[in-house]
């Protein structure tokens, strides 16, 4: 098991760098210029102009190159300094966005918060509803209860964000009266410190309806996969000696099958995780979150290519990283399965 | 439709101290052809302290009616549909299981009622440690913390005979040898000294010391504690040696009960005389060269002829060496390894049997999976008809195995849980396109047909069907293909003796018609000393004797295989072995470090195809 | 009494990504900033001048601008501090200029400097901005929202190449206007307080402001008029039905105004067939098979009914216009030719013209060529609605449409490597809204001159998105750029505008686009301005006391 | 003793293994019907599924109402009428009318065309590539490393500049080639296909590493099974559970996804319309027109439902231990 991390983590070292190529030529590509987002009424030679002062005129090798050098190079110098107060990254020149002109990782750090508040605290609602609902549904299968869970899931799923986020604004924003406590703020307030209880209290209750929004959303689609994966495991011969054993059907059902039954859900787990770095960009937006998924659709659509180029590349990482905790957990999960 | 009607139940008696009363017990499943009566009339007790061995034909219903009493039938979509389960509870008081609730079975099973499941392997969770599995019971009925538990289960480990149980007990079930599952089975069913044992063919996957072993355990846990034992077999000689009182099934009903000796000796029933005269004896081949098919029941006619095969070298194996890693720690590095088969060299003749027999664990399976590399050898070569099988690619690999084909130790993990049995059988055919259409439809119902299982069955699905019903499967899809040499693992273990006959006789036709060769391995010595020509013994990796059957079974030289002959039961209840009589040497490992080196395996010729292992075999 | 009123919460749905106008282009960034940075002048709700930091707007009455109108001469207000207690002079003034016209800089706003020789400072609160040429309009630099004056103290070090590696200055530029950034998260929010320097002492009312970024009108537009958690809502480009709707909230109310914005249907006058080599594609050596033909143009004008598509689209905001540049008044055409639909004049246009149904499908056609078009939009819930209103007319007289929308940022993004892009206009006709900077329309008038289209030899940039090119119009163009009477200019322009839309149909403007923007019950002073910021008088806003 | 009563027809065969002695001291049970192919056998056990036969009612009038629909209620969908603008519910417009006063009834059918289209052919599409690439890489080793790398790639890119590119690269050669809208519908489809096969594939992949460690997939070997042969009757059967979920969340996915692809100027004309596009454009009219929003989405939810019940009857049906009860 370490020799197999050991080298996917030495095979993640080129499959990133591809990666960052892929998504830098795709970006290239990509139809859309940092200058969509002037008025019109700025005449094109200024436009030319102002490309010019983003290194727009420069060939492509020596753009990717300079993005992989500030990346990789001046940015973690950028976070030693930081931590230890040294001075290696003064005066160098850092990953800067095109549209506010200051170092994009300074806007991810400032986003961070927001994003695992609402983000990371809806996945983690998500996971926490979702297992016990897709656990108890299969062992119950076609009782009331797992009908209504289906019912309530694949509503959950397929009823977009867009929607159900509006649908609570409008519930509870707009027709509560302002100082019920059924009253919740349709905007959040990325502004808050959380110092005191009142203050915390202002905090959960801003992220309450898009942290239930997403978390219905993600609940939905992990309970799918851990009922599926356990009613597999249900029937086998080693559930019924476990029962022999008089294992309470708690127990049988927890502990015996659960963990036969994890494979499918720790997939699903942890593809979910790096989305949740990547945002929510519709829930982020109903909600006006402004976390990280706003800041990646921001950066598209004014086509700010060292903003996505490094947020998509962050999520890259992630997923790669995710993706080898998955096959490592899979390895401890099912000890059959083997790497070598 | 049946001309059996059981007769009188003799545990009709007012029921005092009986600890479990089986009244009339019905059990039916539902299939898509409609419902299926698994035991359909069942009545027999069993008192405190008494062994009661449950015989009968594979499919009779034994594990059925075992289930039933557990309540475990439903979970696997049985139905109890009639009848009366009274057991008698620890604090006096009688219920009748077949009415309890989970709740109530909950704190029965286990702790009262403890079971030996038939099919090791399934019964195992793939993903907890032996260790966890073990102290589960202990923690959960004795109310032990996590650690004293695990010490009780490196006990319990030890007592069921399994080699240095402080490493087992942190391997997964796939690591382990099918007799090894078996006595974790067993170890835990015993882990909370229930008043009930059900034991479910506990000892096909033993070697007879082993076998041995175990069964003087659960004498004395009888002795001890009092704990009755409800034990299922097909091994008549198992049967002699420890029942009390026999009761005898056929078709779903009870056609026979009595005490050991007259069933033995004055069966009444034309099913219990069938069964009693099918059983082999060891020495039935004494003076004889070659083996021969086994005189049937009620057969009439039968040609019997020695099989002589011929000289013709089909397979040679030389130097054969398979390991596997034990990994440990929390990063799952390799810590050691098992020398699961350690320089191994022998030939097979065309239309030739060698049986491989040996202690439990010594790697006989692994070296059958071996030879056919669905293990990847170490090192070594392997030659088929002429064929260096080891240089083989992938492509070359698969045709070759047109020719060598293997039935698995554990039928029921071996067949697909989603495939109908007739597409099984038939799946060999259409990998290699052997026959086709009616031709295979028509080889698939011969060979049903051969293995005495009903046409009907085709239709169903491996969990519907009895462990010997699954053993049969097996053994008709390895059949299918006309191979030239089988690899055949515990293949009859699990049929009743008269089916056994049979197919032991089928196999040996099919040697003496199509020059078939075996590799036969078993735990069943008087099996082994009628089907093979040649026999070889192996003891931690290593072929210790290996010569013709002749020799090995008259004049054997080893003392391990001295050992081995002593401890095979007979098949009579006036000639019990005492416990004494065994020796219980210390088994030791075949685990060694990483930088271990073994030695070479050196024979000495004793005889004219005798060989004996000179260097040191560690027994 | 400044500070008196506690906080006020803006939102813009688009978020400020910056600070410094100078650098961003973005409407969102200019008015964010507007509330830091001042200029010199600003245009009031009437397109009028004002003058914010100088004393008077200077002109040629009052002497500020020269006779020959090629010098403009500034007057500083005396005792002006910059936030940071620093005196602001005219040397702030010249280092503006200087930061804005550096080669290197990219600067957004280069075009306001247009024609600038020198700027010079006279003496601490007098510039001087000299003029290559003679500028019948003088008031691009220093006036309005795009062009603040910097802090020549904080800015010193960011001119040229090292422009952008001043986050520091970009994200909290100190200014004189009536607040100050505490912080500024980009794309996000920025939480500003009253500047303690502000020359009115009284102002401004509130104490501190949040002007939050990010979501839609529809969020925006609700947080102030349905769940009154927002004070000012920017923009709200909503269905009238949506707006009203949110209205009965009664936490606020809606305002709008009018400006320059014409939402137009654009005629391409070459031809985009996929058939053609991708040199003459779109080009004006490619005349277009169908469009070329006035008769056409004219006929498709006739069809659309403008007021159904201001009730629609933009209710109270919007009105049906005729002309490409609808204000100032003295600018703007009194056309109102195209207002009535006119269905039967269309039809016989086009019977005249030879455009008939010989094959009975319903859809006209003339040398077997189809009266099929192509109409590309951008991706706007409104768009959208007015292509399917206007195809359904369109239709009426017999001309099939095909629709398409675009991504926004596709659309205007210019990427010369999309064919997706208004420039490159891939399509028969187009729609979309454009406007002018202040209330002078030279420049824009100028767009539709001979060679200035997008083609391949210029990357596709050029601002003659039709392709028009007329001689006449271009000298009269000439004209316009030497006249310095405005009277003489407005006719000028109405020309030039009547022959872009009523003579030759090239453009056909469809909706005179105003501005909507909300504010809540307790907000007062608001004053909606088309013509600078909408937060251009944030210093007199003040909380309605119930 | 309650010994249940028991018609002629249905008498339980008691049937324990076959006879024990040949030449038979006991006659053989008469061998029962002649084995069926597993697939009948599933069908059969399918249409006996209550879920699944309730789902695909259900699904099936889903179909009906949106292809046949149309020929009963035969207003235009494009049909705008500005003077019936935002209506609610009338007999005129049993679900009101939209913006533009177009019928939405009839817009919901035509919109049911196309989603149902898209949905069904890029979840299959994303299914046949999620389980095609998740089983070879969980089964071949060789191909693991390779496969799942590129699936963290496609999970890596960004969507949207990925999409643009599709439609800069493709649309004008699909147009060209199958016409306007079959080039629209082939691009939509793939764009979401392809965007959208990651998931399944690691699921299934996690899922086919556990599976061929079992020991009937090594018997499988030793009979001579080929690669293919083990991955269509071993592996697959066995790896359908998580497939299945993928499907029916996958449908939804890509109604969804369609709708938003219009906003990118990828998806269908803006005059087309489609489930998700009519929910999205009434999201803004929610207070004023509830059903506007109320009818895409039941027909969204309910078509997921259906096909989630129909998954459910796929999977208790391939899985013999559920079958019969
Ligand atoms: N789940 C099931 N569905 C249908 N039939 C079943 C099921 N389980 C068992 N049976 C049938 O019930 C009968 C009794 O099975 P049981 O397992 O009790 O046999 P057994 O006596 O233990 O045989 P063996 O010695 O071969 O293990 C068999 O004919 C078997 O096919
Ligand atoms: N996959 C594996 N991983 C690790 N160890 C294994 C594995 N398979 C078998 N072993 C070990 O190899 C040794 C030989 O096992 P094998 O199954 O060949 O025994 P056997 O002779 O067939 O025994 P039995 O008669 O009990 O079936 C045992 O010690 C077992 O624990
Ligand atoms: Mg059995
Ligand atoms: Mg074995």
């Amino acid at each position: 098991m370490l020799t197999f991390t050991i080298r996917r983590l030495i095979i993640a070292v080129p499959t990133l760098l591809f990666i960052a190529v892929v998504i830098f030529g795709l970006l290239q590509l990509a139809p859309g210029d940092p200058m969509a987002q002037v008025p019109l009424t700025v005449p094109p030679e200024v436009k030319e102009r102002m490309r010019e002062a983003l290194g727009l005129g420069e060939p492509i090798h020596v753009q990717f190159w300079k993005w992989i050098v500030q990346f990789f190079w001046i940015e973690p110098q950028v976070f030693i300094d930081n931590v230890f107060g040294t001075h290696l990254a003064d005066g160098k020149l850092r990953v800067l966005s095109w549209q506010t002109r200051s170092p994009v990782m300074d806007i991810v750090v400032q986003r961070m918060p927001q994003t695992l508040w609402v983000v990371g605290m809806s996945y983690l609602v998500g996971i926490l509803i979702a297992l016990p609902i897709g656990i108890y549904s299969a062992y119950r299968q076609y009782s009331i209860f797992d009908q209504l869970g289906t019912f309530i899931a694949m509503i959950g799923f397929s009823v977009p964000t867009f929607f159900t986020g509006v649908l609570l604004i409008v519930i509870f924003s707009v027709n509560m009266d302002r100082d019920s406590f059924w009253w919740f703020p349709s905007i959040y307030d990325t502004t808050l410190q959380v110092t005191d209880w009142a203050s915390f209290g202002q905090q959960i209750r801003q992220m309450a309806m898009p942290v239930t929004v997403l978390a219905l959303y993600n609940a939905a689609q992990i309970s799918r996969f851990m009922r599926a994966s356990m009613l597999d495991n249900l029937n086998q011969d080693y559930v019924r000696t476990a029962r022999a054993k008089g294992v309470g059907e708690r127990a049988v059902v927890m502990v015996h099958v659960l963990r036969n039954s994890l494979i499918p859900v720790v997939t699903v787990i942890a593809l979910g995780v790096p989305q949740v770095f990547g945002g929510a960009i519709i829930t982020e937006q109903v909600f006006k979150v402004n976390g990280l998924g706003q800041l990646l659709i921001g950066a598209i659509e004014a086509n700010d290519l060292p903003m996505v180029q490094t947020l998509t590349f962050i999520f890259a990482v992630l997923i790669v990283l995710f993706n080898l905790i998955a096959d490592v957990l899979y390895g401890i999960l099912d000890p059959r399965i083997r790497y070598d | 439709m049946l001309d059996t009607s059981p007769p009188p139940s003799p545990t009709a008696q007012p029921d005092t101290g009986h600890i479990a009363r089986i009244e009339n017990l019905r059990v039916s499943f539902q299939t898509k052809d409609g419902p299926v009566v698994g035991v359909e009339d069942i009545s027999f007790t069993i008192n405190p302290g008494e062994t009661v061995c449950v015989v009968g034909e594979s499919g009779s219903g034994k594990s059925v009616s075992s289930l039933s009493l557990m309540r475990l039938v439903e979970y696997g979509g049985g139905e109890i549909s009639g009848g009366r389960l009274i057991f008698d509870r620890k604090g006096g008081g009688e219920v009748d299981l077949a009415q309890a609730d989970q709740g109530l079975m909950r704190t029965i099973r286990g702790n009262e009622i403890g079971m030996i499941f038939q099919e090791p392997m399934t019964a195992l969770n793939p993903v907890f440690t032996i260790g966890r599995q073990l102290s589960e019971g202990l923690i959960l009925h004795k109310g032990m913390n996590r650690k004293a538990a695990m010490k009780r289960a490196v006990e319990l480990l030890r007592e069921v005979r399994i080699p240095e149980p402080e490493r087992r007990i942190k391997q997964y079930p796939h690591e382990l040898s099918g007799g090894m599952r078996q006595r974790v089975v067993i170890a835990m069913a015993l882990a909370c000294e229930p008043r009930l044992l059900i034991a479910d063919e506990p000892t096909t996957a033993l070697d007879v010391t082993i076998q041995a072993e175990i069964l003087a355990l659960m004498d004395r846990l009888k002795r001890e504690t009092g704990t009755a034992v409800m034990f299922i077999t097909h091994d008549m000689a198992v049967v002699a040696q420890m029942a009390d009182r026999v009761v005898v099934m056929f078709r779903g009903n009870k056609v026979e009960e009595g005490p050991v000796e007259q069933i033995f000796h004055a069966p009444v029933h034309d099913y219990t005389k069938a069964l009693l005269a099918a059983v082999p004896k060891l020495g039935d081949m004494t003076g004889k060269d070659f083996p021969e098919p086994m005189k049937l029941f009620g057969v009439e006619g039968q040609d019997i002829a020695p099989i002589r095969g011929s000289d013709e070298v089909l397979l040679s194996v030389r130097n054969l060496t398979t390991r596997f890693p034990v990994k440990g720690g929390v990063l799952r590095r390799t810590v050691a390894n098992v020398h699961a088969v350690e320089d191994i060299s022998f030939d097979i003749n065309k239309g030739q049997t060698l049986s491989l027999v040996g202690e439990s664990g010594c790697g006989k399976s692994t070296a059958g999976r071996s030879l056919l590399r669905l293990i990847e050898p170490l090192s070594g070569q392997v030659e088929l008809g002429g064929t260096d099988i080891i240089a083989l690619n992938q492509g070359d690999l698969r045709r070759a195995r047109l020719d060598m084909q293997m039935i698995f130790q554990d039928p029921f993990a071996s067949l697909n849980p989603q495939m109908q049995l007739s597409d099984q059988v038939a799946e060999p055919m259409r990998n290699y396109g052997t026959l086709k259409g009616r031709a295979m439809q028509e080889r698939i119902e011969m060979l049903f047909d051969r293995v005495e299982l009903p046409r009907s069955f085709m239709r169903r699905y491996p969990h519907e069907l009895s462990g010997g019903q699954r053993q049969r499967v097996a053994i008709a899809r390895a059949l299918a293909l006309n191979p030239k040499l089988i690899v055949s693992d515990e293949s009859v273990s699990a049929l009743d003796v008269s089916v056994q006959a049979q197919v032991l006789n089928l196999m040996m036709e099919l040697q003496a018609e199509l020059g078939l060769s075996f590799l036969f391995i078993s735990h069943d010595m008087a099996v082994v000393e009628r089907v093979s020509h040649r026999v070889g013994v192996m003891y931690l990796g290593r072929i210790v004797e290996i010569g013709s059957r002749r020799a090995i079974f008259e004049d054997p030289r080893h003392p391990y295989t001295q050992a081995l002959m002593q401890a095979v039961p007979i098949a009579d209840p006036t000639r019990r072995k005492s416990e004494h009589e065994l020796n219980f040497k210390p088994i030791p490992s075949p685990i060694h470090d990483l930088d271990y080196q073994p030695e070479p395996s050196v024979y000495q010729k004793v005889g004219e195809d005798h060989y004996l292992l000179v260097t040191d075999s560690g027994y | 009494e400044r500070g008196a009123d506690g906080h006020v919460n803006v939102i813009y749905w688009q978020a400020p990504s910056i600070l410094n106008p100078y650098l961003s282009g973005g409407t969102k960034d200019i008015e964010s900033s507007s509330i830091i940075l001042e200029p010199l002048g600003r245009y009031d709700p009437d397109g009028n001048l004002v003058p914010f930091l100088a004393t008077e707007i200077p002109t040629v009455e009052n002497g500020g601008v020269s006779e020959d109108l090629t010098s403009i001469t500034w007057k500083i207000k005396p005792d002006l501090l910059w936030s940071d207690g620093t005196p602001l002079t005219s040397e702030d003034v010249v280092f503006t200029a200087e930061y804005c016209m550096d080669p290197q800089g990219g600067c957004a706003q280069l075009s306001k400097f247009n024609g600038i020789k020198t700027v010079e400072a006279v003496d601490d609160l007098t510039v001087k901005v000299t003029f290559a040429t003679p500028q019948p309009n003088p008031y691009g630099a220093f006036m309005g929202g795009q062009s603040p004056i910097l802090q020549k103290a904080q800015f010193k070090d960011c001119t040229g190449g090292r422009a952008a590696e001043c986050t520091e200055a970009n994200f909290n530029p100190i200014g004189t206007g009536p607040f100050v950034v505490d912080e500024f998260k980009p794309n996000d929010v920025i939480s500003l307080s009253a500047n303690p320097n502000y020359r009115d002492a009284a102002k401004p009312a509130f104490a501190t402001m949040t002007f939050k970024g990010g979501g839609d009108a529809t969020a925006a537009g609700r947080a102030v008029l349905e769940t009154g958690e927002f004070d000012y809502a920017w923009n709200l480009q909503l269905a009238p039905e949506v707006l009203e709707q949110m209205a009965q909230g009664g936490k606020g109310e809606t305002v709008a105004a009018f400006g320059t914005l014409v939402e137009r249907i654009e005629m391409n006058l070459t031809d985009p067939s996929p058939d053609l080599p991708p040199e003459t594609r779109a080009t004006v050596d490619a005349p277009h098979p169908i469009l070329s033909d006035l008769n056409v143009r004219k006929a498709l004008s006739m069809a659309i009914d403008r007021e159904i598509l201001v009730e629609i689209g933009y209710g109270q905001a919007g009105r049906p216009t005729c002309n490409l540049v609808p204000a100032p008044e003295m600018y703007a055409s009194p056309n109102k030719e195209c207002i009535p639909q006119d269905i039967e004049g269309a039809k016989a246009l086009l019977d005249e013209a030879g455009w008939t149904d010989t094959d009975g499908d319903g859809i006209r056609d003339k040398d077997g060529k189809k009266l099929s078009l192509l109409f590309q939009s951008s991706t706007n819930a409104v768009r959208q609605n007015f292509q399917d209103a206007i195809k359904a007319w369109w239709g009426e007289i017999g001309v099939e449409t095909e629709l398409r929308n675009v991504s926004a940022s596709v659309f205007f993004g210019g990427d010369p490597g999309s064919p997706d892009t208004f420039q490159k206009f891939y399509a028969d006709v187009e729609m979309y809204a454009n406007n002018f900077d202040g209330t002078d329309p030279q420049a824009y008038l100028a767009q539709y001159r001979c060679g200035n289209e997008p083609k391949p030899s210029s990357q596709w940039q050029g601002e003659n998105i039709n392709r028009f090119c007329d001689p006449a119009y271009d000298a009269m163009l000439d004209e316009l750029a030497k006249t310095g009477e405005l009277d003489k200019r407005g006719e000028i322009a109405k020309k030039l505008n009547e022959m872009l839309t009523k003579d030759t149909y090239t453009i056909v403007p469809l909706v005179d686009r105003g501005r909507v923007s909300a504010h809540s019950n307790t907000l007062g002073g608001v004053a909606l301005n088309t013509w600078d910021s909408e937060l251009w008088n944030v210093a007199d806003w003040y909380r309605i006391k119930e | 003793m309650t010994e249940p009563t028991h018609t002629p027809e249905n008498e339980p065969v008691v049937e324990t293994g076959g006879a024990t002695l040949a030449g038979g001291v006991i006659p053989q049970p008469m061998p029962s019907a002649p084995p069926r192919s597993q697939w009948l056998d599933v069908w059969h056990q399918f249409r006996h599924h209550k879920g699944a036969m309730a789902g695909g009612i259900v699904f099936l009038f889903i179909v009906l109402a949106v292809f046949l629909g149309p020929y009963l209620w035969d207003l235009d969908p494009a049909k705008i009428d500005f003077r019936a603008r935002n209506n609610g519910p009338s007999w005129a417009h049993p679900f009101g009318t939209d913006q533009l006063g177009r019928d939405m009834m009839a817009r919901l059918m035509a919109g049911g065309q196309v989603s149902l289209a898209v949905g069904i052919t890029a979840m299959l599409l994303a299914l046949v590539l999620g389980s095609l690439i998740g089983i070879l890489a969980g089964y071949f080793r060789r191909l693991d490393n390779i496969l799942m790398r590129m699936t963290d790639l496609f999970l890596a890119l960004p969507l949207l500049p990925l999409l643009l590119v599709m439609v800069l690269l493709f649309r004008e050669p699909l147009s060209a080639a199958f016409g306007i809208e079959t080039g629209i519908f082939i691009l939509i489809v793939t764009a979401i296909g392809v965007t959208s096969w990651m998931p399944t594939a690691r699921i299934v992949r996690g899922d086919v590493l556990a599976l061929k460690e079992r020991e009937f997939v090594l018997a499988a070997r030793s009979i001579g099974t080929t690669n293919l042969m083990m991955i269509l009757r071993h592996i697959l059967p066995n790896v359908i559970s998580p497939i299945v979920v993928s499907a029916t969340l996958g449908i939804a996915n890509a109604i969804i996804t369609e709708s938003a692809l219009s906003f990118l100027g990828l998806g269908f004309p803006p005059d087309f319309p489609t489930w998700g596009r009519l929910l999205f454009d009434a999201v803004d009219y929610m207070q004023q027109n509830p059903e506007r929003v109320v009818m895409p989405g039941i027909a969204i939810s309910l078509t997921v439902l259906s096909v989630n019940y129909l998954g459910d009857g796929l999977r208790d049906a391939l899985d013999p231990r559920i079958r019969g009860r």
